[in-house]
């Protein structure tokens, strides 16, 4: 091959690992400050954490579906109540809490494959209503099986607490095992996504014909998404509850889904940083212009949206990475436009 | 018990998730989008109407300039706000309209408070019979309106040449702007059709439901779910599937005792997966192109 | 290396479709076709348009069902099969309008070709079991192998919605590739190409026949190409096979003439 | 390295930060005491939570202008009323809860709305030992002195509401047929329950049960087959004001005209009878503790006078009537306790709290219906009024209860 | 006089630049044919000529500075575009987008006309006119988006590789129908061509691309006795 294009390829490989070991530092350190906020933050900063942990770990999840295989969900919010639950019931009757957290993904990985298995014949919005069919069914549904969800007055529940060894307040135990759960799902689901699985993922997104020419079998792997976004939505809601310590039928109104889906998109789609990001819109906003103006949060929620997405279309984690490589970036040969013939010109070489 | 009875209340209530998704429909035809915000914008705009009956404007000539508003803000919406979004990935588009029903639900709030208001309905309420069953001269002014809408609809897309220029626009805008069309103001045309049928819909259930900030919310869902079952391009499919969705929900809930009334909200949605499964383009839609 | 023009007998036909007919909303796209293609063979499909070329390659491929008829791949019946399971049978295509994902790089979008040749599940990868991070590299070195081979090893790192129209045909053809195919159904893979852009072309074609022993069915309106490396062509009129030969009979065949070619 | 001296500087932990020092509990200085809300102020039932916080804004203001409350340890205290959106998320309530407590430390925390959000906190604040007084929800579990000893409700349960009509009904002493329609939640059940009570041994029947859910949008369906069984009395255990509305209307469009019971809190004069245009049936019947405000027959009554008068700068509790006199009468039993607090710590309010009796407390409750947090099983206010709408006004039944 | 002039064009995609000046024109009823390799730079240029990416440079059609003007303007001056690959509306019917390419004409008579005629030379459009155009062979969506930019009766027509998967026939269909049409509403044409033979066979000036810059220019019967420039096109 030319040289130039030689070139460019240990150029980029250099470029790779630079960003790798910078990324590395980064990563060390922000694991560093999350392990460490609870000691000194007030058990309402943990709080709020732990919720934007468990928020982004179903986002995660929806994200595999919606981001990368393409398939908008409005359902998630039937499998974070599902998790919930779980939780709620296990630590009511006095389980382990590894029982009932497993019991949360199994039941939903159940309850995925079985909503999935019809609902990944539909495509595009015709998929996204069928799956808004589940949180719909969820109120009324919990309301009627009350011995088990504590019917309309919900599940108010002690769940893990610190033990005395550690010399933490529950608040911060409970943080942190949030923080836990979470950075090993987060692991999973980028090992996941990078290879294989993730390649057909995202060639059903663009174009379900390719992905099936090339072996790829198209409804399995949907199946596979929705399962994933299932046990995802469960785990994060199991990890809701052990920092809310209650879940009932108001904590499910209809428009969590959509919430959910709309902290991804501002977040930022196919992106880790995106979930966790678009968690902590969704739970901060909120919260800040609160204080601001209390009663007008939900229009300043609105307008917050807008401006965000009118300014950052790709959601914040895109301007952040977007901001980042413009600081990283070694000055880039400002001439793409000297592009070397030869490289166009393999044919006639 | 009476079957005719829950039928006709099936209708009436498949009506007003009628009202909102021919506005769905009229968006989608020609914007080839969903919009979330439809049920906030038919809101405020039925706000309005009410505003200028408070003032003595008669009922009909405050709904007719609610309608005109309804229409401005529309085309302003799309020009101001969507255009912005244009040819971004579709999920952001429908979450911008997810942004912009927020806001509007939180400036109608801001303006006019969450406690409930009455506006005069357009048609009397006095009660009709039908051998045993009962209903109003509302509702059935309800389906007369509905039923102009589609038939208006239907010419238009059918058979004027703007509506051949809006299916182009919402079918490929980069491949109709080759053929000179222009998409911005097909766009705008769209949604402000899409605002006045909206608003419309809006004025024709407020007094069903009385008229507060989120009286369309759960209607919204239905009549996503109706558009969809109907065929999202097909109006008369969106009016017939509201309806099926209405009665279906009525007899289940009433009559199948597994199901009860407190889980019938839910077989709206049911019985839309079931036929989706089996027609994946609705009932009366096409199915979409794809080719190999 | 066996000589590519003379099979070796005691192979079954690397595809054989008998009396394939296909209905489409009413209108017969295929009657009673019957088609043969020899291990490691070159073989011409052409036809006007609309003839039925593509609906071929789709019934083969799965996408579209045969109303009658069997297709054989290497002797395993596969009529009625799904898209997925083809590649399993040998079979890989290209399209005749290249589908590609514009984000991915072009190494990436080839990658997705190495897919059935992934033993690794979900899991293994969630998990990072050693063996999918070892199948993983292979699968990329082949790639990169491949793009070698096809000269486009200098594209690897460009987003695929940069290439040209060409380019991109090409990174298909790399994907059908991956995919280790016995049997290569090519759509009008020189389309858009200059003249010596599709000579070129048809030089890896034979090379490919010969290095990878694959058997290849090709849709061409490039005469030129089909002239040059095909070992029989088939027309099609309508949904009706109206020739079989080599290049130079059938380019004289008179319904040919009169319904593809033209009178000159 | 980085990590570990963060983690050695973490591990120093959080300083304990509950009690203060030298007696006093957070939120009580000698001249302030600070009290905090969570309330539904966005999403679909705002117009109550923000007449609710309106109308304890209003007495709180009124309470402030007069120098403060002087509590029983001498000082005299303005009251600092903090409050924020729920929007009817649970887990948005324990958020502010915690914000309240640990970040602004409040001293109580006060009249938050709804089952769900007061469920949510109820646990956290017993476990904390704050104040979590006067929900605004009706549940009996609120006040259940046992298990909660810092939880305590206000208004009588939805139980006492349906008993109350039940007693009502019974006494009328002759077979009446009872069809109900009710919330598909704890409320509606409670009604029920409070209705079955009522009846028992009578000749009073409950012919047929239908529930609806917050998101139906309308009741037709339900109205028509409850209509099927022409019963005489259509108890509405509707806490929606627009289904409310919609089902009286579409009863009469079927030509059914049976006495209609509405739940309390979808009563109200100004906001559901006028704006639905039901004002001249003679049928409608409900059960109230409050003298509503915009009853013409308390117009000149000086509680409901003075309330009308203090929430003028505080608009919104108008918003819902009933709501925000409820909130009203839930900030007059605040201060009161507060008046009996004897020492700025929680215990103390508590200790108040639970001794809280006298009709001078709150000035809008009906005569008849009495303030008593003695007992430890249920909410302070005690008693129901049955009254019939007779086109202007909402007039006391005999033979209702108490 | 020349329709159509542009003079440095330079275009891109995002940061990259592709086009590095590129000057052409297309005489007043004349046909200038585009040549050049795989990624040359050919769809770029059209693509830039008719508004469809950010370019800098002039380009000034029938004595109109165009250059910052959108697709839509550029279109309704009278150039209409055939793109390269599938420039069709899927979900319409062959008659709407047929009637989508007229559908700024007022004459309706005459739409008609030309509707007919479009069927007649093309009886494979005029078997499936109620079929969605999705459906179609490639080839077939090939002469639909040729014949869509027919109906508006352009002035200059812009075709990037029109006879892109036509059998041999039809292209030759195609060529002798644009050679009739110029003849008779002297439209003219930029066309984009691999089957350069054919390209060069009727066009009266000639251009090469290569990475992005004109390397040859000329009228297109010097073009044509070029050495290298037969060797790489023509094959000959
Ligand atoms: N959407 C795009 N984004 C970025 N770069 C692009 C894009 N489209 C084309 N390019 C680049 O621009 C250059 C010219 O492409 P162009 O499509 O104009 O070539 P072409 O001459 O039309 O080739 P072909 O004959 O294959 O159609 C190529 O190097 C290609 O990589
Ligand atoms: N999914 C479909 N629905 C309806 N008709 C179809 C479908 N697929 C193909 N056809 C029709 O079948 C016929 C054959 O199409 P096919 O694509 O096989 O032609 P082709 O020989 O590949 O032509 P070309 O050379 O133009 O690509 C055409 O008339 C086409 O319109
Ligand atoms: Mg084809
Ligand atoms: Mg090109």
């Amino acid at each position: 091959m030319t040289r130039v294009a030689q070139e460019g390829w240990r150029g980029g490989l250099a470029k790779l690992t630079a960003r790798r070991t910078t990324r590395w530092v980064l990563g060390a350190v922000a694991a560093a400050v999350l392990v460490a906020i609870p000691f000194n933050a007030s058990p309402y900063t943990n709080l709020q954490l732990a919720l934007v942990i468990a928020l982004a770990v179903s986002l995660r999840g929806m994200d595999v579906l919606t981001g990368h295989a393409g398939q908008v969900t409005l359902g998630q919010s039937a499998f974070f109540g599902i998790g919930a639950y779980s939780g709620g019931y296990g630590f009511a009757h006095g389980w382990p809490a590894p029982l009932s957290f497993l019991l949360a993904v199994v039941l939903c990985v159940i309850a995925g494959v079985i909503v999935a298995i019809p609902a990944v014949r539909l495509r595009g919005f015709a998929f996204g209503v069928i799956t808004l069919a589940l949180p719909v069914v969820m109120a009324p549904l919990a309301i009627r099986l009350d011995w088990l969800t504590g019917g309309p007055v919900g599940l108010a529940v002690t769940t893990v607490q610190a033990p005395a060894w550690s010399g933490l307040a529950d608040d911060q135990w409970q943080y942190l095992l949030v923080l836990a759960v979470g950075a090993v799902m987060f692991l999973l689901a980028h090992n996941l996504l990078a290879g294989r699985v993730g390649r057909a993922l995202t060639l059903i997104r663009t174009s379900e014909i390719a992905a099936s020419s090339v072996g790829i079998p198209v409804q399995r792997y949907k199946v596979l998404a929705f399962t994933v976004a299932a046990a995802y939505g469960g785990v994060g809601g199991w990890l809701y509850l052990t920092a809310v310590h209650y879940i009932g039928v108001d904590s499910l109104a209809l428009t969590l889904s959509i919430s959910m889906l709309v902290a991804l998109v501002v977040g930022g789609v196919r992106s880790p940083l995106g979930c966790v990001i678009g968690a902590a819109f969704y739970i901060l906003v909120p919260n800040i212009t609160d204080k601001a103006t209390p009663g007008r949060s939900a229009l300043f929620f609105g307008v917050a949206l807008l401006i965000v997405l009118f300014v950052v279309p790709s959601g914040l984690s895109g301007a952040l990475r977007a901001g980042w490589s413009r600081l990283l970036a070694s000055p880039r040969p400002a001439t793409p436009a000297a592009a070397p013939p030869s490289a166009e010109q393999h044919a006639s070489a | 018990m009476n079957i005719v009875q829950q039928v006709i209340d099936g209708m009436t209530t498949g009506s007003i998730y009628a009202a909102l998704a021919l506005a769905l429909v009229l968006v989608y035809r020609s914007t080839g989008m969903i919009n979330f915000a439809q049920g906030q914008m038919a809101v405020l705009s039925t706000y309005l109407a009410w505003a200028m009956s408070q003032t003595g404007v008669p009922i009909v000539l405050a709904v007719v300039l609610a309608v005109v508003i309804a229409i401005v803000m529309g085309a302003v919406i799309e020009r101001l706000l969507i255009r912005r979004f244009e040819g971004r990935e579709h999920l952001t588009m429908i979450i911008v309209t997810v942004g912009l029903m927020t806001t509007i639900n939180g400036v109608v709030i801001w303006i006019w408070g969450a406690d409930l208001k009455t506006i005069a309905s357009l048609f009397p309420s006095d009660a009709l019979g039908l051998g045993s069953a009962r209903f109003t001269v509302h509702d059935v002014g309800t389906v007369a309106v509905l039923v102009s809408v589609i038939v208006v609809m239907q010419v238009l897309f059918q058979r004027t040449r703007l509506g051949l220029a809006l299916r182009a626009v919402a079918d490929n805008p980069q491949s109709s702007a080759l053929s000179g069309l222009p998409i911005g103001v097909l766009l705008m045309t769209g949604w402000a059709l899409a605002g006045a049928v909206g608003s419309l819909g809006g004025v024709l259930i407020a007094p069903k439901i009385s008229l507060q900030p989120g009286m369309l919310d759960s209607v919204l869902i239905y009549a996503v779910a109706a558009a969809i079952l109907g065929g999202l391009d097909s109006p008369i499919g969106a009016v017939v599937a509201a309806w099926v969705l209405g009665v279906v929900q009525n007899l289940a809930g009433t009559y199948i005792p597994l199901v009860g009334t407190d889980l019938q909200i839910a077989v709206p949605l049911v019985i839309m997966a079931v036929v989706l499964l089996i027609r994946p383009q609705g009932l009366f839609g096409r199915r979409e192109v794809m080719r190999v | 290396m066996p000589e590519p023009d003379a099979p070796s007998g005691d192979l079954r036909p690397s595809l054989e479709i008998t009396e394939l007919s296909l209905l489409l909303g009413g209108v017969r796209a295929l009657s009673d076709v019957n088609v043969v293609v020899e291990p490691a063979t070159i073989v011409g499909l052409v036809g006007p348009n609309g003839a039925g070329k593509t609906s071929l390659f789709n019934c083969v491929c799965g996408y579209y069902p045969a109303t009658s008829g069997r297709i054989r791949v290497e002797g395993v019946d596969v009529t009625r099969r799904r898209p997925h399971e083809m590649p399993r049978y040998g079979v890989a295509r290209t399209f005749q309008h290249p589908i590609l994902e514009p984000q991915y790089t072009v190494l990436e979008n080839v990658l997705t070709g190495g897919h059935i040749g992934i033993r690794s599940g979900p899991l293994s990868y969630a998990l990072r079991l050693p063996q999918a991070v070892r199948q993983e590299r292979r699968t990329i070195a082949a790639a990169r192998e491949l793009l070698g081979y096809l000269e486009i090893e200098h594209q690897a790192d460009l987003p695929a919605g940069e290439l040209s129209y060409g380019g991109q045909k090409r990174v298909e053809l790399a994907r059908a590739l991956l995919t280790g195919p016995k049997l290569l159904l090519l759509d009008e893979l020189a389309s858009g190409l200059t003249h010596e852009e599709v000579m070129d072309l048809a030089e890896v074609i034979k090379r490919i026949r010969v290095d990878h022993r694959i058997a290849v069915l090709l849709v061409e309106h490039h005469m030129g190409m089909i002239s040059a490396i095909t070992d029989k062509v088939i027309a099609l009129v309508e949904g009706v096979k109206v020739a079989e030969g080599t290049a130079a009979q059938v380019q004289r065949d008179p319904a040919v003439v009169e319904a593809y070619l033209g009178a000159a | 390295a980085g990590t570990a001296s963060l983690l050695l500087l973490a591990a120093c932990g959080r300083g304990s930060d509950a009690t203060g020092s030298a007696g006093t509990d957070p939120g009580i200085t000698d001249t302030t005491v600070k009290i905090g809300t969570s309330q539904p102020l966005s999403g679909p039932l705002a117009a109550i939570g923000e007449a609710t916080v309106a109308a304890a804004q209003a007495y709180f203001a009124h309470v402030n202008a007069q120098g403060g409350v002087k509590m029983a340890d001498g000082k005299t205290r303005k009251i600092e009323y903090l409050y924020y959106d729920d929007a009817y998320d649970p887990a948005k309530s324990v958020q502010n809860y915690q914000r309240l407590v640990h970040q602004d430390e409040v001293f109580a925390v006060f009249h938050p709305l709804g089952t769900g959000p007061n469920q949510a906190i109820m646990a956290r604040a017993n476990a904390d030992k704050v104040p979590h007084l006067f929900t605004h929800a009706g549940g009996a579990q609120f006040s259940d002195r046992a298990k909660n000893p810092w939880t305590i409700g206000w208004g009588p349960t939805p139980d006492s509401e349906g008993e109350a009509y039940g007693k009502y009904l019974a006494a009328q002493n002759k077979p009446i047929t009872v069809a109900v329609l009710r919330q598909n939640d704890d409320l509606g059940q409670g009604y029920l329950n409070g209705l079955e009570q009522g009846i028992a041994g009578s000749q009073v029947e409950i012919v047929k049960i239908a529930t609806y859910g917050r998101t139906d949008s309308t009741v037709d369906s339900q109205i028509s087959s409850l209509a099927g069984t022409k019963a005489d009395v259509l108890f509405m255990a509707v806490v929606l004001p627009p289904l409310m509305i919609s089902g009286i209307k579409h009863a009469g469009t079927l030509g059914w005209s049976p006495d209609i019971y509405m739940a309390n809190n979808t009563s109200d004069i100004t906001g559901v009878l006028k704006v639905g245009k039901l004002t001249d049936l003679r049928t409608l019947y409900s059960a109230s503790f409050i003298k509503a405000a915009d009853d013409p027959q308390w117009k000149d009554d000086p509680g409901v006078a003075q309330y009308l008068d203090r929430i003028k700068s505080f608009p919104k509790a108008l918003g819902n009537l009933v709501n925000g006199e409820i909130a009203y009468g839930e900030a007059q039993t605040m201060v009161a306790a507060l008046q009996q607090t004897k020492a700025p710590t929680r215990q103390a309010l508590m200790d108040a709290v639970h001794s809280l009796k006298g009709d001078s407390i709150s000035d809008v409750l009906l005569p008849g219906v009495t303030l008593d947090s003695t007992d430890p099983t249920a909410p302070p206010v005690h008693g129901h009024v049955v009254q019939h709408f007779d086109g202007e006004s909402w007039v006391a039944r005999e033979g209702g209860d108490e | 006089m020349a329709l159509l002039e542009i003079r440095d064009l330079r275009a891109g995609y995002g940061a990259a630049e592709v086009l590095h000046g590129v000057t052409l024109t297309v005489e007043e009823g004349g046909t200038t044919a585009l040549l050049g390799a795989n990624g040359a730079g050919k769809t770029t240029t059209l693509r830039a000529l008719c508004g469809m990416i950010a370019r800098r440079g002039e380009i000034v059609f029938d004595g109109q500075d165009i250059t910052s003007l959108s697709t839509e303007r550029i279109a309704r001056l009278g150039v209409a575009h055939v793109p390269q690959g599938r420039g069709t509306l899927a979900n319409l019917s062959v008659r709407d987008n047929l009637l989508v390419g007229a559908l700024l004409r007022r004459d309706r008579p005459a739409v008609r006309a030309d509707l007919e005629r479009c069927l007649a030379m093309f009886p494979a459009l005029a078997k499936r006119i109620k079929a969605a155009a999705g459906t179609m062979s490639g080839g077939e969506q090939q002469m639909l988006a040729v014949c869509r930019a027919l109906m508006s009766r352009p002035k200059l027509l812009v075709l990037d590789e029109p006879s892109l998967g036509l059998a041999p026939v039809i292209t030759r269909r195609v060529f002798d129908a644009l050679v009739g049409l110029r003849a008779e509403w002297g439209v003219s044409m930029l066309v984009v061509e691999q089957n350069a033979t054919l390209a060069l066979s009727v066009a009266d000036w000639a251009s090469v691309l290569e990475s992005g810059r004109v390397a040859v220019a000329g009228p297109a019967a010097e073009i044509v006795g070029r050495d290298d420039v037969r060797r790489a096109y023509l094959g000959t």
